[in-house]
């Protein structure tokens, strides 16, 4: 086991998975020699070469459509999306083609792609380099959507991802790039060669009060929380990391609120039919004799963007405090 | 260029192949013309035409290794998906959408042509995706071949990528992203636009200010011809050349066979509000497949006896494909909820 | 008052606006002489002429662009989209763009925006001419999205969004272009020129015993349905028809379940975080305390896409006596 | 063409509008370095420069109607939007993101260039996004000219619509269907493409298979040009000639300058893993601002001491903005949810 950053676990994870299969090839904007904007690939370039780690135009729709033409001729593809805010031009490839390529050919022709963005606000990027876009596509069947927020669990889940036959999409929180640190076994020790399911939450916390839900930077926020209302208030809250938003991990989400009788959502995307909707709609709908309150949902406003300036973000941004306020509000109900 | 390209790769088609590429658009004519007729009994509720654009399909089915080499075609592609091996059963079941049906087991419109055997990679009906995607083919088997995947020489694998648009579909991004990767990667790639003059209504002249859609080639840094997309040996050269020149890794072409479509856009449409029926007979006087027998005829390839073989041949073809389509099940309902994602590899 | 189409309802809301204001101008695919593949714009070309009606190259990013651009100018744009399925390649220009405008100058430009595109299914379309798109801009601060259910909400609506300042998503229900019949004020009578806002929904039936929300085709079916189970099952259902699903009319949605007590939320798009998720989420945050049973929804199973053949497009589709199914079940709760 | 048409543009320019493009190219350069001082303090998070490309950015803008014609920037646009109106002092606010922040009361990131007053359109940070729109403004100058709603003579309104963009960002599908609509409708649009040889780090063989972007214009049916973006009054006389076709109705032009960041990408890059010192040394040796110094000194219209005051001038500017920045508040919090959406016409 060593500490390592949550980029340097996805980084390992793309490497060990290009040293296991050689269909394995990356592609985006600056993965080169520039080792990418964020240096989730550095190295890679000159460890496999311009054939494997392509330099790509700088246009997000070819990024993606190469990428299914690729998977489709079953070479394992991992494109990269420079922001997730830069993805929108590639949603046409992804929501009607990717997604839809399995069923549409009644299982003839799959699309074993992995699409890595950067997400997440908080990081003094403004509108367009802070957006969080998962919402868009956890609606979206036949697509997988996975947001790691530890370092293990992110390699572990690219891992799965590079080895899963369907289109996935990566959601990386670049706020905890270099901010999240966490245990991950060595690439040479027994347990090296890990993976993490898609599909399955993970109780980062255990509590008997409240449940929150949450994944990506939140998660770590909502843990920070928890303890805080644990110190502070006495209240014993559990945490859900989600990991995978589609497709969701109903029994956990269920399983938790039926325990402790009250829900709480955390997001940082704007408020209204962000992921939280979901998890609510299905609680209310599959669990509703446990409830013992409403269902409550701390997110961003619903406002075009996260700003700039550092006390609009401030505003804009669920911190570890707005949570802990929330978890007492609701456990107070 | 050596003697040997400078004659037409069409002069050393045999007499069979000849035959059969005029076999081919015989069929995918009169099995056309048979799903207008179903349209216009209400026996089903969608057909979209390849008439008149059998020659460009045709031709360039033939130019490639069929059934090896990958084709990401269009809605139109008909004609070409009869050469690769898609049958008139397969598109009979597909247009009474029954159980099975082969392109998507009735989930998809007709005309979504898919066999993941013969390497035709079933499309949406969005257009110009497939173009970068094809990009995305072809750079696979470049990636193999490079990285010693894959042998370049082996025919048995797929060693160019072949997809098909509508000239007004160049209008999308989506093909000048394709074409910039096929142009900057020097992809084993052909891109054919089958310029049928519309998009729907709208004229080419509202679609671009260039006279040829090959006019953009140079912008990829890749060659760009203009063929006579009723000729069906004329476009069958141009792709061949095309297909040499990805074989040999000198990249990608696009080609553009100036074309007509005979019918309306689709049984949904009607073309009375945007083309003259001046217009529509002139190119009845086109028509590449009574020019092709013709041709075929003078040279003493077919006589009118033969002629009259195929003409009954492909109604037998035709009748029997109904038949047994009409017969077929639909299918079950629940079956609506199947094939969504793909299992794990060694998975159930 | 005449009874007239769903269709020409629209047509007629645009040929108004465009005789009131020679900003007002279209574009699309096949809108000139074409009238449009749906006749939505029939005989607008020959009235209105090619300088004010304008086939657009085939290429829907650059119908909402220049539409973007020709707003920003203060022209007033209807854009069609020729399918719903059809608008993912303007994606980016819709959510990065047209919606954040006005954000992100702080107020200085406007988008005045109208696009337009028949939706939904239920028309043997198949996965590319059947798609409910709705979710994916309800999640958009900045946009508006309408959906109209009869006629004269069609035309008073479409009035509305072209005289609104903002971008405007009008989806319109296609199955219903021609089924779907109403009363609507002649153009010359007093009350001709009538608009009907953006953000009201409208209590499409008054009931007691549940609440149901809908939107398009659904709030058709939905009162089919209502009637069924008044008539069969002596259920008195209240049923709210959306009609603007951004920004949403909360205190409508919340007033009619407080009364009933009990949620239906009916949509034809896929299940998981379709508009209905919203619904349940609201609700079960802000009237908790009303609520005698689980919210519940029935909307399209998730799959990626509407099927063509027959059996399989009734299996996706809810209808009239599915929805009086989930209406008995949830009355029984 | 007349006679006058050839004699350059730029002969014709007085030697005060000469020495305001100096000084305009000046003033940006002394910012741009000052932004990257404060950054180097801490004192600002981050900054994206013009340095090296005044001169294609400062000749553009002085050949069209500033203020007046419409222009859709990009990031990289400092000069061209100091030339057009933007002050030190905005500049200095966006930097650090000071409550009512000229462009987005501190919303975007600085570089967001924006004046409705000016016809300077606020963007987005995604590359190319801009290019319809672009044209969809160069539509609406031509269809109120067409429908009556203003006089084409009328030098009051804008007349053309101008957007810049990098060459990598001419991948974009966007700039492809931008161009294309402006070709179709032959807009009055000028696309400036400022060719600085990288996207980032990728160079622009990794972008395109083509020598020019200008290449690609003849694909729009329009003319492409292709100058040296260092030679501000080169770039002037090719703008200035699209202008004026804009304005004769003539249609768009797709200008290429090709020129050179001096700077890496933004105050977040480190450009050493993939540029060469001495290819950048060899750019520093071409910067435009020394270049025309010497020219305008040359011809005699620049005295040493009136260079040395431009400089003490310029020094003041952005000392003075810089303090009136620092010393102007934060936005206030609340202020992150107010101009959602645009109020009803005559309501509040
Ligand atoms: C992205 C997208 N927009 C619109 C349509 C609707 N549509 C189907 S075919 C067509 C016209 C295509 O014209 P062209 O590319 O010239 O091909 P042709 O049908 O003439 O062979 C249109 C507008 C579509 N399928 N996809
Ligand atoms: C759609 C999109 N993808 C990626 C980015 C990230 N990005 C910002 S600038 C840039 C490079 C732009 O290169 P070029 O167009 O040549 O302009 P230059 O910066 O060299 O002036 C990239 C990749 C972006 N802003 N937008
Ligand atoms: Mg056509
Ligand atoms: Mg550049």
């Amino acid at each position: 086991m060593t500490q390592i950053t949550l980029i340097e676990a996805i980084r390992r994870g793309m490497d060990e998975e290009m040293a296991r299969d050689p269909r394995v090839f990356l592609t985006g904007e600056d993965v080169g020699v520039r080792g990418g904007v964020f240096r989730a690939t550095q190295g890679l370039f000159e460890k496999y070469g311009p054939d494997r780690v392509i330099d790509s135009p700088l246009a997000e729709l070819s990024i993606v459509a190469v990428g299914i033409g690729a998977a489709l001729a079953e070479l394992r593809p991992i494109c990269e999306i420079q922001f997730a805010d830069f993805i929108h031009p590639a949603f046409n490839q992804i929501v009607s083609e990717a997604a839809r390529f399995y069923y549409r050919t009644s299982g003839a022709w799959r699309v074993p792609l992995v699409i890595r963005a950067p997400y997440g606000g908080g990081v003094s990027g403004g509108l367009y380099h802070s957006q969080s876009v998962e919402a868009f596509y956890a609606h979206v069947p036949g697509l997988k959507v996975v947001i790691p927020s530890t370092p293990y669990d992110a390699k572990g889940l690219l891992k799965s991802a590079v080895r899963d036959p369907n289109p996935v999409l990566f959601f990386e929180p670049k706020k905890g790039y270099r901010a999240i640190k966490g245990d991950v076994p060595d690439a040479d020790s027994p347990e090296g060669d890990y993976t993490v399911p898609i599909g399955q939450a993970r109780v980062a916390r255990e509590g008997r009060d409240l449940s929150v839900y949450a994944y990506g930077m939140m998660a770590h926020y909502s843990e920070k929380a928890a303890e805080i209302v644990a110190r502070e208030d006495g209240i014993d809250v559990e945490v859900i990391d989600l990991r995978t938003l589609l497709p969701l991990d109903k029994a956990a989400v269920l399983a938790s609120v039926r325990k402790t009788g009250k829900a709480l959502i955390v997001y940082e995307d704007n408020l209204t039919m962000g992921f939280g909707a979901e998890i609510a709609a299905l609680i209310a709908d599959e669990a509703f004799d446990s409830l013992d309150g409403p269902i409550r949902r701390l997110a961003g406003p619903d406002v075009p963007g996260v700003p700039y300036a550092h006390t609009l973000q401030e505003f804009y941004m669920p911190n570890p405090h707005t949570i802990a306020a929330a978890m007492r509000d609701l456990a107070a109900y | 260029m050596t003697t040997d390209a400078l004659v037409r790769a069409s002069s050393r088609l045999g007499e069979q192949t000849l035959l059969s590429i005029y076999w081919t658009m015989l069929l995918s004519r009169r099995l056309d013309e048979r799903a207008w007729a179903l349209h216009r009994q209400g026996k089903i509720h969608f057909h979209i035409s390849a008439m008149g654009q059998e020659a460009a399909q045709v031709g360039a089915a033939f130019a490639i290794q069929r059934g090896v080499d990958y084709v990401n075609p269009y809605y139109r592609d008909l004609a070409l998906s009869i050469a690769i091996g898609i049958t008139p059963f397969d598109i009979m079941m597909s247009l009474f959408a029954k159980q099975g049906e082969y392109s998507s087991g009735g989930r998809q419109m007709p005309a979504h042509f898919n066999s993941r055997r013969l390497n035709l990679v079933g499309g949406s009906s969005v257009v110009a995706t497939q173009v970068p995607q094809t990009a995305g083919l072809a750079f696979a088997i470049k990636y193999r071949q490079k990285t010693g995947l894959a042998d370049p020489a082996d025919a048995t694998q797929p060693r160019v990528a072949l997809t098909c648009l509508g000239e007004g579909s160049t209008s999308q991004g989506e093909w000048h992203e394709g074409m910039n990767w096929a142009g900057v990667h020097r992809l084993p790639m052909i891109c054919l636009v089958q310029n049928n003059a519309y998009a729907i209504s709208v004229p080419v002249d509202s679609q671009m200010a260039v006279a040829n859609v090959a006019d953009r080639a140079a912008g990829y840094g890749i060659p760009g011809v203009v063929v006579d997309g009723n000729d069906v040996l004329a476009v069958y050269d141009a792709v061949r050349e095309a297909v040499e020149r990805a074989y040999a890794g000198e990249g990608a072409t696009l080609i553009e066979a100036k074309t007509y479509r005979l019918t309306p856009h689709s049984s949904d449409d009607d073309d009375r509000s945007y083309r003259t029926r001046e217009e529509v007979e002139l190119w009845k006087g086109r028509d590449p497949i009574p020019r092709f027998r013709q041709y075929l005829q003078a040279e003493g390839i077919l006589s009118p006896e033969q002629a009259e073989a195929y003409e009954r041949r492909a109604r037998v073809e035709v009748d029997s494909a109904q038949a047994a389509a009409e017969a077929a099940p639909d299918p079950s309902p629940e079956e609506a909820l199947g094939a969504v994602y793909a299992p794990a590899e060694g998975g159930s």
